[in-house]
């Protein structure tokens, strides 16, 4: 254990033993991206997280020592390391941590040269803008302006940049006058480690309305199933459906051969005035 | 269809829909007549309402039906 | 409506949709013929696929006082 | 619609829909049967694809107003 | 869906819908009655308006609705 | 309708949908198993293509009053 | 669907869907369990209203049926 670390010096070598500990004391063990995080916001999420997560910044260097010294999959933890990472700890589901990090993002202003996680569009209607060279600004970023009583007003809503391009000056500068703040601020987590495995976001993130949709399928699923298979259930819902069914086809049958049955004789009317309407036109 | 045809013929011309007219009616269109079938049809037509059945079908929206297709 | 039920009996008795036959139906069923239209009864078939013309036509939903029946 | 259930029984028993057969399960259910209703029964029935006329739509689809409910 | 089948014939004939009276049917219509079947159908039915459940059946359209899957 | 989540979980692991995995299933779910319900269960589902059933669409009841319009 | 059904199950049975009931359905149907998809799976049903998930099932048919237009 102490061949990484016995070369360091004492304060150095107390860090990564802090760094090393944390990690047996708790399930996860991961790195967040704390990019653009103002100090205030970032002690905000802190605390936050009080009792489910551990927030530590320290030395890249050290995390890696740290890293190499816990072995197995942490050392490829090191891949993610950056000059925005921290060290994040915490127990439990590593997809619920994510979640909970996702769910205390906010939104900032976006700088120049940044890429937009999300379509910013700019919404038609009013303006506080008083006519100015603001209007000229707006139609350089592509935004159609006008004067309009006194106001600037925006003609038509505008997809202004597409997600996954990055925003020009001229688009940070009028989107953050008109106080659209499209860029998430938070701890994104970039990778952890949990029993033996590493876990990255592109797994973690979950699409909850993609559950829903599974949900719904499976219950149409079950549905279907009672009904076409006519299974026995204790929901009066289902034998209704399946009576509902019974009948139909039975109404069906009747009116396909046809069958001259009072339960079906105003239908097999209904169809024969239909079948002359139809040739007449 | 040919009996149902047939009675809405006769209804048609305002006669009583009853075995003897829709037999004369489906006889001269060259149909071999059961007659267990045309019992059972003015049998089903007893009480009902023909001018109605065919007003509700008049009356149901046609745009839709397509949609069964 | 009564020609046009009187060419579907006709068509479904597998006969083809003539003056003769449809004026046979039309008498059966007790109605004064009327010879211009019954002519142009069999000039607007004339062409026409009978099968396919009345093939989309369901019957219309039934009311519910009906479905208790 | 009891002989229409009847039929459909018969059917499902991957039996012959005839005479004999509708008429055991209508006495089974309790029902008096009336020769002439089986004999228009099976008469209708005869060379009818069960199968495919029960899966057909032959009512139209209810209202589209009724289907939002 | 013979069960069901068989539950609306003996509700239709004004009997009571129990084990002993859907047996009888099936058995007549040839079907090896599954008992667990019969018992769970009935109780399924307990608490089913069976009129009203048919009243539901109100020519909603069986063709349309495969395009759910 | 947990029965059915249960044969639908049994049938997606690529079992065969019997009384022994069944229970199995449900008694994992710390449900109290009805044997009778599992054997009513197993044999509805005997011969049905359980891919077909579950993705043809079946029609929810729908409501009396809107059935009318 | 494995995962879903065994949720749904867990969920008919009145339980919480947590890893241990989960997985303890899966097992019992014989499906190898994936640690990640079953943590995955509660964590993303922590949030869902699962029965507001399934209701929306019962409407589906009818929904479809008016889209069919």
């Amino acid at each position: 254990m102490a061949i990484y670390t016995h070369h360091l010096p004492a304060w150095k070598r107390e860090e990564v033993e802090s760094i090393v500990e944390n990690a047996g004391k708790h399930e996860l063990i991961g790195l967040v991206d704390v990019y653009g995080i103002p100090a205030r916001q970032f002690q905000q999420i802190r605390r936050n997280l009080h009792g489910s997560a551990v927030v530590k910044v320290a030395r890249n260097t050290l995390v890696e020592h740290a890293f190499n010294e816990l072995g197995g999959h942490f050392i490829d933890l090191n891949g993610h390391v950056s000059e925005h990472s921290a060290l994040i700890f915490a127990d439990g589901n590593p997809f619920k941590l994510f979640k909970s990090l996702e769910q205390t993002k906010t939104k900032r202003s976006a700088k120049a040269g940044e890429i937009t996680p999300e379509d910013i569009v700019v919404p038609a209607g009013p303006t506080s803008f008083k006519p100015g060279p603001i209007v000229g600004e707006l139609q350089q970023a592509g935004i159609p302006a006008a004067i309009d009583g006194g106001k600037v007003k925006i003609k038509e809503t505008k997809t202004v940049v597409k997600a996954g391009q990055a925003i020009n000056k001229k688009q940070a500068d009028v989107l953050a006058k008109l106080d659209i703040k499209p860029m998430p601020v938070g701890l994104s987590l970039l990778a952890v480690v949990y029993e033996g495995e590493i876990y990255l976001p592109d797994v973690l993130g979950i699409d909850e309305e993609a559950y829903k949709a599974k949900i719904t399928l499976a219950a149409q699923q079950v549905f279907n199933l009672a009904v076409n298979a006519a299974v026995p259930t204790s929901c009066p819902f289902v034998t209704e459906a399946q009576i509902a069914k019974a009948v139909r086809e039975a109404r069906n049958l009747g009116v396909e051969a046809p069958i001259y049955e009072k339960g079906v004789i105003e239908m097999i009317i209904s169809k024969a005035y239909r079948q002359a309407n139809a040739l007449k036109a | 269809m040919e009996y149902i045809y047939a009675a809405l013929l006769v209804h048609s011309a305002g006669k009583t829909v009853d075995e003897e007219s829709v037999k004369a009616v489906l006889s001269a269109a060259g149909i071999a007549v059961d007659d267990s079938r045309v019992k059972a049809l003015v049998a089903a037509l007893d009480g009902v309402d023909i001018e109605e059945a065919i007003s509700k079908a008049a009356a149901a929206p046609v745009a839709v039906a397509a949609a069964g297709a």
